[in-house]
């Protein structure tokens, strides 16, 4: 990290960059909070350690009208992510400087927790990829690759597919088959695949989590805030409303969501969601080609582009 | 008061006659549907109209208390909601509730007072409550002074009774201003704060604005610089709400409720809140 | 006082569920929230904190006020049947139940919501003492007492038995219809044992002793203006998770949706952080995420106090500090205002 | 759902029509005398492109029991390609609502021409006996849309 540092904050002192989007230390170990950093001073706070899960990609969004470059920390994931808004003309490349950082897995506080660990209040990673954790009731530890997030268990790789440099070392983390669940599913009858989504959406308390932190989410007015349509954004009135909204989410980013898997993340009920794009990703596969939004510039979307020869409905 | 009984559930209201007063403002005559008025009010308050489907939103009611008949409300069309109101037909049933929130304080602090109303456009539309009010306990108030002022010369509503009653009340000054000149406007022209500092009233008077945020801005800066104090100035607000009872968070600034502890506010007790009003 | 063991609690439940209804943390998709009791419900009481918080049994997500309908041109209005069955939520813990107190405040002062008032008049609360806070908790911050919930009957877990103490007379009367389940016991030195350990405990969290010196009415206009909020809100994504799961947060819309009976007007929790909460025809006075997002917190640490003798909208119960997707949360807020005045000082 | 119900139920149909050709082919199969049961409510639309998901999953939730798409034969669109990505689209959308557990014979998409009269009396007529042997909808319907 300190290495990650020295850059940065030597890039805004030469003012090649106006500011740094990256992550400020929290209040604990591991709540790390998305932050813009402007001033050396400020710098102090700058951290990137395994609970920097969030995206930072979307947040270039408003980033890239602020006057003046800035400088962005993007994971290999996050490249994927900041690449697709570059072809939809959603952020600008120009005022943008990337640095891709190493990443060796994120983790997941949740699992920590999870598996008995409570009143954490230190967390340290070791170099023999445990954890060293300092709870209420002692010190405790755990192996890295059992607390990370899901989607690292599933990685699309470690290289970064835009950067201006590079900067820290990365871990392979891929150790399962990231559409394993979906064909597990897919081999339930209809009634069981039915009653797993009824219960999983049914914790759904339409926080719009999911659609806000989601880099492809990205529409001005989203369809679900408008106040010409009575199924509206706050409440699922009805089983049928977690339905329509999530597929219709999903619907939505097909053909464009890179399998970041920050919807998973963040949701507060810990909604299995990546599913619904892992489905949509594997039919796109199938049907029409293997596809990874967000690998290039280059090309149409599935969903923008066909063939004579397509598959019937 | 007779409110509605549960603060949530409104009554039907029918609309027993509408009149078109400019091009985008009708005046809608509401009654209890086993006739009669829906309620009593105090010039200022406000009641929450509703289109079952199409929305609800607060209004504030323009007819005086002391008309015994009816409830008016002049409704200006722009949005949703206003625009469903407008296409209705006189016998129309809608759902009412109210009324809501405090009133200007014609028992209290305005009595015996010489008063200054001003207002811009559909502003009109709560301060004429309180005019046909003073009007209706003449006694109790001293000298009235009018200025009205809207875009055109046809974005001025009420005319029929500013001419017919209010021009020909004793003791009550009517100015008219529009903001261009217009044929066949033979009267002022000019934007209300320029022609509020031309009048340059005496710095006695209790002055009552309502209208669109700029013009109250300018309004009171003008009457500042006529000598009047921000507590000597009422006006009256306008933000989202839902309960009308305090209680939804919508219309929050500061420690206040625009539907329960407003709409009707002295400029002093605006300036100590925070500044998200307009 | 009485006593039941543990294993025994399947029964109390079903006892509880003859006469009323019985909500309390139950296991679903992995996740512990509020739920009706069943046969075969997964309970988990030993959860600390459900996911959303238990304020849904009082003041609902969703809530149909009424029905209107309109035919040959007549319009009628058909108000809901308020709650009239009683009922239990089982299982509260003292952060819970401070919540519920912040709405009491809200929705019972007048003109009371009828809603509310009567599913507040229906529900008894049976709290249970937190037996394992956990850091993001900061209780203590608000004068709770997470060992001494003061509810109509308390309940402390010591080893396999839960003490049972009622103190209210809704409380007495859950008492008295579980009775032959209850066994009396005298051991008000066991509970008041159990108690200092949790109080020890407490003191010993990192979040519980936050300074809340200058979050009150007199400072409103110094903190509305500061400009922290510039940077504080910039990770903020306007996602409504924080508002959801607080025990506290009361904002509520009311709208309409068109079934086959006719229009039902319902409301359901609102969050001051989504962009059409101030939206109105003529204009919104909060148009950028900054101001909504100071508003959420100008509410619970200025504006509620100064209305509410002091009392703040916050329970610390540290669902937000858990849930937040950016790690953003009340607690950073605060201490971000803190080392901004010794900074300035 | 009961059994016993089966025999009465009709189920209620929408079925999103091109124009240019299906919705000028159920025109033509009025005019031949062809039949299609009056449980199907046709919606013309400008093009099979136009229809949104959002579209078949208001019609749900509004209490169809089932959701057909007709659409000019892939390669004689008016507007050139417009069913080409229709085609896709739902290919994606059925394939997720089959995945979430909702029976796939619900949805439908169906390619005729303004002179296929006849084939689309027998797809409507086919497709109103395909939903009716599957019930009422229960599983993408709003409650309170229910009579």
């Amino acid at each position: 990290m300190q290495e990650l540092k020295n850059r940065i904050a030597q890039l805004l002192a030469d003012g090649s960059v106006q500011r740094i989007l990256g992550w400020k230390k929290g209040e604990m170990d591991y709540d790390a909070e998305p932050a813009f950093f402007e001033t050396q001073a400020s710098l102090d706070d700058f951290v990137y350690h395994g609970f920097c899960a969030a995206n930072l990609s979307k947040y270039m969004i408003e980033a890239a009208k602020l006057p003046g470059k800035t400088l962005v920390c993007l994971k290999p994931c996050d490249s994927y992510s900041f690449n697709q808004l570059l072809k939809e003309h959603r952020v600008d490349r120009e005022k943008t400087y990337i640095i891709g950082v190493g990443c060796s897995g994120k983790l997941d506080i949740d699992k920590i927790r999870a598996a008995g660990i409570k009143g954490i209040s230190g967390i340290s990673e070791m170099e023999n990829d445990t954890l060293r954790i300092e709870t209420l009731e002692g010190e405790k530890s755990c192996r890295r690759k059992d607390v990370l997030l899901e989607r690292c268990h599933v990685c699309k790789g470690k290289d970064h597919v835009i950067f201006d440099e590079q900067i820290g070392s990365s871990q392979d983390t891929t150790d399962g088959d990231r559409f394993a669940a979906v064909r597990e599913i897919e081999a339930m009858a209809p009634e069981a695949r039915f009653a797993y989504f009824q219960e999983e959406l049914g914790k759904c308390i339409r926080c719009n989590a999911c659609r806000n932190v989601c880099p492809v989410c990205n529409c001005r007015k989203c369809v679900f805030d408008s106040t010409k349509f009575d199924s509206v954004q706050k409440v699922n009135a009805d089983s049928f409303e977690e339905r329509m909204f999530h597929i219709i989410r999903a619907f939505h980013v097909a053909g464009r969501c890179t399998d970041c898997g920050e919807c998973s993340r963040v949701c507060p009920q810990k909604i299995p969601l990546h599913l619904f794009n892992r489905k949509l990703i594997q039919d796109i596969n199938t049907l029409y080609g293997t596809y990874q939004a967000g690998s290039g510039l280059e090309g149409k979307t599935p969903l923008t582009e066909y063939h004579p020869e397509d598959a019937e409905p | 008061m007779n409110r509605t009984t549960d603060a949530l559930i409104p009554q039907v209201g029918v609309i027993t006659d509408i009149r078109q007063e400019t091009p985008d403002v009708k005046t809608f005559r509401v009654n209890a549907s086993e006739g009669g008025k829906l309620f009593e009010h105090m010039p200022g308050q406000c009641a929450m109209l509703c289109a079952p489907g199409v929305g609800e939103a607060m209004f504030s009611i323009t007819s005086s208390p002391t008309n015994q008949a009816y409830q008016e409300f002049s409704i200006k069309c722009c949005g949703e909601l206003t625009e469903y109101l407008h296409s209705l037909e006189p016998g129309s049933q809608i759902a009412v509730r109210g009324p809501y929130g405090n009133y200007f304080p014609v028992d209290k602090e305005l009595k015996g007072k010489d008063l200054l109303f001003i207002a811009g456009g559909i502003g009109l539309a709560p301060l004429r409550s309180v005019i046909n009010y003073v009007l209706d306990h003449r006694a109790d108030y001293g000298r009235v002074d009018i200025l009205y002022g809207a875009r055109s010369a046809d974005d001025l509503v009420q005319m029929k009774e500013i001419r017919e009653v209010w021009m020909q009340a004793p003791g009550v000054h009517v100015h008219l201003t529009i903001d261009r000149p217009q044929d066949g406007w033979e009267g002022h022209v000019g934007f209300v704060p320029a022609y509020l500092k031309e009048l340059d009233f005496a710095s006695d008077k209790t002055a009552l604005v309502c209208g669109p945020p700029v013009m109250i801005k300018f309004v009171l800066a003008a009457l500042e610089e006529m000598g009047y104090t921000k507590d000597q100035v009422y006006t009256t607000l306008e933000l989202r709400m839902k309960c009308g009872i305090g209680k939804c968070g919508r219309c929050n600034i500061g420690t206040k409720y625009v539907c329960k502890d407003g709409p009707v506010f002295r400029f002093d007790e605006i300036d100590e809140l925070p500044d998200e009003i307009w | 006082m009485y006593r039941i063991n543990s294993r025994q609690m399947e029964m109390l439940f079903r006892k509880i569920t003859e006469e009323r209804e019985l909500y309390l943390p139950v296991k679903a998709g992995g996740q512990v929230n509020f739920a009706a009791w069943t046969a075969d419900a997964e309970v988990s009481l030993d959860t600390l904190k459900t996911v959303k918080s238990p304020k849904d049994a009082f003041f609902p997500q969703f809530e149909s006020l009424y029905t209107c309908r309109t035919q040959e041109g007549k319009l009628t209005i058909e108000a809901e049947k308020r709650k009239d069955r009683p009922f239990v939520v089982f299982g509260m813990k003292a952060c819970d139940l401070k919540g519920i107190q912040v709405l009491d405040q809200v929705f019972l002062k007048e003109p009371a919501d009828s809603c509310y008032a009567a599913r507040r008049e229906k529900g008894t609360i049976v709290a249970l003492a937190c037996a394992a806070p956990e850091t993001s908790c900061f209780c203590p911050v608000f004068g709770i007492d997470p060992a001494a919930p003061e509810a109509d009957v308390c309940l402390w877990k010591i080893g396999e038995a839960y003490y049972w103490k009622s103190y209210t007379e809704k409380g007495a009367a859950l008492t008295k219809s579980v009775e032959p389940l209850l066994e009396a016991a005298e051991d008000d030195a066991v509970v008041e044992k159990e108690q200092a350990r949790i109080r020890t405990m407490v003191k010993k969290l990192p979040l519980s002793s936050l300074s809340l010196e200058g979050w009150d009415g007199a400072h409103m206009n110094e903190k509305f203006e500061s400009p922290l909020w510039e940077q504080l809100h910039r990770p903020c994504l306007a996602c409504g998770t924080c508002t959801f799961v607080c025990p506290a947060c009361q904002c509520y819309d009311i709208r309409d949706y068109k079934t086959a009976a006719g229009v039902q007007r319902y409301r359901c929790w609102d969050s001051c952080m989504y962009s059409d909460f101030t939206l109105m025809a003529a204009g919104n006075n909060r148009t950028t995420q900054m101001q909504r997002f100071r508003q959420r917190f100008m509410h619970k640490l200025v504006y509620f106090p100064a209305n509410n003798d002091g009392m703040y909208s916050c329970t610390g119960c540290g669902r937000c500090v858990e849930k937040c997707p950016v790690s953003l949360n009340i607690v950073k807020v605060i201490k971000a205002f803190a080392k901004e005045g010794a900074a300035n000082e | 759902m009961q059994i016993d119900h089966k025999e009465e139920f009709r189920p209620k149909i929408v079925a999103f029509c091109c124009n240019w050709c299906s919705y000028a082919g159920a025109d033509l199969a009025g005019s031949s005398r062809l039949s299609y049961p009056a449980d199907v409510k046709i919606i013309r639309v400008p093009c099979s492109c136009r229809v949104n998901p959002m579209f078949l999953l208001r019609a749900f939730e509004r209490g169809a029991d089932g959701v057909i798409l007709c659409g000019c034969h892939p390669g004689d669109c008016h507007y050139s390609t417009g069913n080409y990505y229709t085609r896709r689209r739902m290919t994606l959308l059925f394939s997720l609502l089959e995945f979430i557990g909702v029976e796939r014979e619900r949805v439908r998409v169906e390619w005729v021409s303004a002179a296929e009269g006849a084939k689309l009396s027998e797809t409507m007529n086919d497709f109103v006996k395909t939903v009716g042997a599957l019930g009422r909808n229960i599983r993408l319907g709003d409650l309170r849309c229910r009579n």
